[in-house]
């Protein structure tokens, strides 16, 4: 091999490709202190600068009810896979649910939604009925489309829901899309597209960044930072370090938020979906977050320690919750009736969906083409 | 009737569903306060605005993308494509997102856009500039395929592809621009439909199924057949090549018995290809010799016109093949 | 022989050619620490480092841009992508570069790298992650296709691809991944040629050409009309679709006088068509009926098995058309 | 129309999509302090922060021979364009000169290039043939591709020019490609890209600026800014005002240098490319630069005042490199005499491609495959 020929390059690439911030300073025993990126940092490390009002009990009742339906719905799927009852992949948002939730309560019915097929968090945050998403996932009749889409499609457009998506990033541009026409329309509706932190390299994204900041569209880039690409953490393959600073180059409004407590995530969005409908342009959100379970449904995890998974469980979003409502005077009771009743939900939406038929096979063939026109749509 | 330029026919098409239609809008590179690389769109920003005419940065991707996200919602938008084979830089925002998206959420919803701009060879271009992407479109389900031949046919297949509640790949051709035709004015609305072949050419020996630029070449070369040869080739126009009026192409093919399908797309995996698997599904009782495609032969097209021109399936080569076929 | 999955093969395939020839190195998303979302890749970044097997940001078309650059030099990357889908992601780079830069630059340079990754169906990926591209590469002229079927296919193809001096798209198939074939140890290298089909079935009454996971299906619905009908389907495992080996197709229609093509990318434009096309062109003589294609349907397939199972071309479909084709 | 019933975004949209800045200031009178991708700037006011040493004389004589060289090819083409001698698109350098001729003589033999379908220049300044050169542009025989590329695609291995091309961007990670292998194989060889204004914003860049930052690759990402994507504006659709600024935002080195200098291009790439070989990574270059002739021939200009060009001619490449010649004591006399020269070596060139065979029919199917492998190559 020609690898001992290397000679400019020893210095600063000891051992292969240019090292990562990260991995070097665990060899040198450095501090991680500029890295905010890294697997360890709690989401409430965060370098979120914004002012979280205190939201009002009930709804944050109501929140902590939609946390437990998200995941125990994704528990339920996850066992139904398990079962060989769901194929392809499917992808859990175990970790993620503040994300979504605390977005959805920030936003008016007709805002519009986008995301990455990890997107079974967002749809029931967003009002879509959990019998009918479970069908969905298991391809059957009454899932929202037909069981054609499936766990990486979500869609509802009566809940501003238009659609999530199998290839990274491509949402993105859809969102802009739809922020366009409610900018061209003169309407005041807002757009919001999630994606991962592994999104912010496809090309896809800069281009919309751009076009988006300069044509100061009212949208809201949501940055869902997990910290890992499926089963690559992010650092291997980032020359960047804060992900929220990034889009600042398209002089774009930006900020890193805890993106498990819904609170704080209620707080950004509103402040983001207020600028935008101010006519300010898209604001960046990068929502520092952990995947709880693995990448899909079938993941073996050997990519990350469990340790590293254990320390996540001290502020994953059910957690944070379920202090913030103790602290706040919430008797236990309350909190244990919502989980049963949702434990109860969950049941009901899983013998609905695996009671929902098959979509005949005539199905098939529809929704190709439409046949209609604008005259008589 | 008076007559009229290729890309003039396709202006008017615009400013008229601007105007018929508030959620129409045109978006893509230098079409605005430029009025396009060819001229397809000058004026309508002064006429519409800038709320209606677009100017984008270098981003097909994203502006492809944002085409859908609009329409998904009822607009209806007409991106200009400065050369299609820039399909390839969107393909993905194309093949697996617009064409797919009705049938991915199971018909809730819709995406009515327009993908425009000229394609093919002819010009000198070379290889990323003079590709057919007709064959590319109309492999993947989901999206209409239109490319019209004429003044007449462009603008009322460009109205009615707007119109339309599917995405449209609205394919004009470099050598087409300045062709002219007849048209009637303005104030006489009409439309063609998408799906209709049309009979450019009546004969009785040979059918031959073509579109866009090659129509021309193609009917060229059947006056010369009939002058030099005695052959008397009918010469279908398709229009669309997604969906297929296979219906017209059969009953020609009831005359004449013999089938050629001429396109500049690539040969391989193409249109002709297609026709001809089709033929023999559909109606191979018909044929009474082996039924032939000709396409672009496959090298990636040369700039010298030395060779471009021999790579081209144009009239000598239509020719050199309908007598071939005639001898069997 | 002993038996290996069709993974193994694949992994013994990059890690023998690493090991020959110091140019050759890995990229892609996944590939290196993990070793491959499907193992494909597994324990090769351990044995060779990270200056031969590279993990990625997600960013198909710089890293595909970026493997034909390093490939004008004599380098010889070999390309994942985790779907073929993401094909469309990184099209430009692919069809408008890779597939076009030794013609572009009259054959100053030569780019010889490998695409690979798996495609297809039956298990429920859905729209955008199920689809076969192997008509798609086979439509742009500039790259070699291949679709071995076997573990003992995927191997010897796998070294000739990296060794070729051509840009080869190798297409594996998410069903194929998980079964086992004979395959000689690593001590007794081989290679398969590229261009050579292989009959896999002998047979008299009807020849079906086919690649990929199709030919199991194909070998299963053989059998089954052999006792079910009587009806002995020779089976022509093409292996290779650029270039197709139709010399071996033309052989074995000499014998049974029909034809049938079968492939998972959709029928629209497909190879089967293609195949068909060049029957008639080459061998009309030989075809005692007409000849037939078959391919996915025109859907953008959908993720519920009972739908999924409708529009692909396998097993069921195989057998209606075959008894079809018999009654004429 | 709906104009009228948009509410929220007439403050900072008052008249359609958000207004450029540039647009802003020249109706408000404001000034254009901060934004430095403005038409009007010249390259000498771009941002340089770097030392510039004088060069020797004879190779600036030589630089300046080659400067003539290009623009007097540019002008021959152009004319044998006007007489259909030349079809498809053909873009010429005229103005660009330095930023071609600068570069290709900060770097080595083994070096590589690619750049844009504006790539003439480069291919005269890194030593290709003009009479090979032409007739690969006229489509004859002689052409160094046999007239298969033409002009949007100049290529010549053996001078370290490994393709012009014509879409947008798709050459920068070709450059990049070229470089991992320098990388790869332990050799300090040098790549570089150029590629324009408009360019910035194809999504390809993004990806290509994050992995070249990330694995530190021996690049040099040159942006020849001539403020204008065809026939359109820079800031019309650029977010970023100041574009070399944007790749800090990978922790990309970067400057912003007067393109139309050949001593400040020889000096910026200079210290790139020493960073480059000493495994410091990519460096991005601005060069300020302006396009005397339009975008292509044909082009009619309407798209810009002739007063704006007219300003442009006095900083030009060659107007800049004569009187630096004559400011360190050249005489007119020498300077003439290259004039002279070049004049003759470009008709010599001309007749030289004129004469040229077109390529056989047969040759238009070559050059599809090879027919080799590895073990025979
Ligand atoms: C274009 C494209 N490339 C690759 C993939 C495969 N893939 C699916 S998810 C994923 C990782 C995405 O990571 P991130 O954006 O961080 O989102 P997360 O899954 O962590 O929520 C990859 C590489 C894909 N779906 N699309
Ligand atoms: C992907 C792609 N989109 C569009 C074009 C058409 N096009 C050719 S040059 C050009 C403008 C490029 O501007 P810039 O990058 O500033 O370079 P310049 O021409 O000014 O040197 C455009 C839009 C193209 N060739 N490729
Ligand atoms: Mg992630
Ligand atoms: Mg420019």
């Amino acid at each position: 091999m020609k690898q001992a020929e290397r000679a400019l390059h020893t210095q600063t690439m000891p051992d292969g490709l240019a090292q990562p911030r990260a991995e070097a300073d665990a060899q040198t025993g450095g501090s991680l202190l500029h890295a905010s990126i890294t697997t360890n940092a709690l989401p409430s490390e965060s370098k979120s600068a914004i002012e979280v009002p205190e939201l009002d009990i009930e709804l944050l009742l109501d929140m902590y009810r939609k946390a437990v339906l998200i995941r125990l719905l994704e528990k339920a799927l996850l066992a139904a896979a398990e079962e060989g009852q769901i194929g392809g992949a499917m992808h859990t948002a175990i970790g993620h649910e503040a994300n979504a939730i605390g977005a959805a309560y920030a936003l008016r019915s007709g805002d519009y939604i986008t995301c990455t097929y990890r997107g079974h968090h967002h749809g029931i945050a967003w009002g879509m009925d959990p019998g009918r998403s479970i069908a969905e996932v298991m391809g059957r009749s009454d899932g929202f489309a037909k069981g054609k889409g499936g766990s990486m499609h979500f869609v509802s457009p009566q809940h501003g829901m238009m659609g999530a998506n199998g290839i990274v990033a491509a949402q993105v541009p859809h969102a802009a899309g739809l922020a366009l026409a409610s900018h061209l329309r003169g309407e005041s509706k807002v757009a919001i597209t999630f994606f991962g932190d592994g999104a912010m390299f496809q090309g896809v994204m800069h281009e919309t960044f751009n076009m988006a900041a300069k044509w100061k569209l009212p949208l809201i880039f949501y940055c869902e930072n997990n910290r890992y690409s499926e089963m690559t953490p992010i650092w291997r393959t980032s020359s960047i370090e804060d992900i929220y600073l990034f889009p600042r180059a398209y002089g774009m409004a930006s900020m890193q938020i805890d993106g498990n407590d819904v609170e704080v995530v209620h707080a950004a969005v509103s402040q983001a979906a207020e600028r935008a409908r101010s006519g300010y342009g898209p604001t960046f959100i990068e929502g520092i977050t952990y995947r709880l379970a693995g990448h899909m449904a079938g993941d073996l995890e050997t990519y990350r320690p469990p340790e590293e998974v254990e320390k996540q469980q001290a502020h994953e979003p059910l957690t944070v919750l379920r202090k913030k409502l103790l602290a706040r005077g919430v008797e236990e009771a309350r909190i244990s009736e919502i989980d049963e009743e949702v434990d109860e939900a969950i049941d009901e939406a899983v013998s609905f969906a695996e009671t929902s038929p098959w979509p005949d096979a005539a199905e098939t063939y529809l929704d190709v083409f439409s046949e209609s026109t604008s005259e008589e749509s | 009737m008076r007559r009229t330029t290729y890309i003039q026919a396709l202006n008017e098409a615009l400013r008229e569903e601007l105007q018929r239609d508030e959620d129409v809008f045109l978006i893509g590179e230098d079409i605005g306060h430029y009025g396009g690389l060819f001229r397809v769109t000058r004026n309508l920003l002064d006429e519409f605005g800038e709320k209606r005419v677009l100017d984008t940065p270098i981003s097909e991707q994203a502006f492809m993308g944002m085409a859908l996200g609009a329409a998904i919602v009822g607009m209806r938008p007409v991106v200009e494509l400065m050369y299609m084979d820039f399909t390839l830089v969107a393909a993905d925002q194309i093949f697996n997102q617009i064409a797919k998206y009705r049938y991915m959420t199971g018909g809730l919803l819709k995406a009515p856009l327009v993908i425009r701009g000229q394609q093919g060879g002819g010009k000198h271009y070379g290889s990323q500039h003079s590709q057919s992407v007709d064959s590319l479109y109309a492999h993947f389900p989901g999206i209409r395929v239109v490319a019209p031949a004429t003044p007449y046919d462009a603008k009322g297949l460009l109205k009615s592809a707007i119109r339309d509640d599917n995405p449209v790949a609205f394919l004009e051709h470099k050598m087409l621009y300045f062709t002219r035709g007849e048209a009637p004015p303005p104030e006489e609305e009409y439309l063609v439909p998408i799906g209709k072949a049309d009979v450019k050419r009546a004969g009785s020996d040979l059918t031959i199924a073509t579109f866009s630029y090659c129509l021309l070449q193609a009917l060229d070369a059947a006056e010369s057949l009939q002058q030099e040869h005695g052959i008397d080739c009918e010469v279908v126009d398709l229009r669309t090549v997604e969906p297929l009026d296979t219906e017209t192409v059969w009953e020609s093919l009831a005359k004449t018995g013999r089938l050629l399908a001429v396109h500049e797309s690539y040969a391989n995996c193409g249109v002709g290809a297609e026709l001809v698997a089709r033929a023999y599904e559909e109606a191979p009782h018909l044929l009474r010799a082996p039924a032939r495609r000709l396409g672009m032969a496959p090298v990636s097209i040369p700039v010298s016109r030395a060779l471009e021109e021999e790579a081209l399936p144009w009239k000598e080569e239509i020719m050199a093949t309908v007598l071939e076929m005639s001898r069997r």
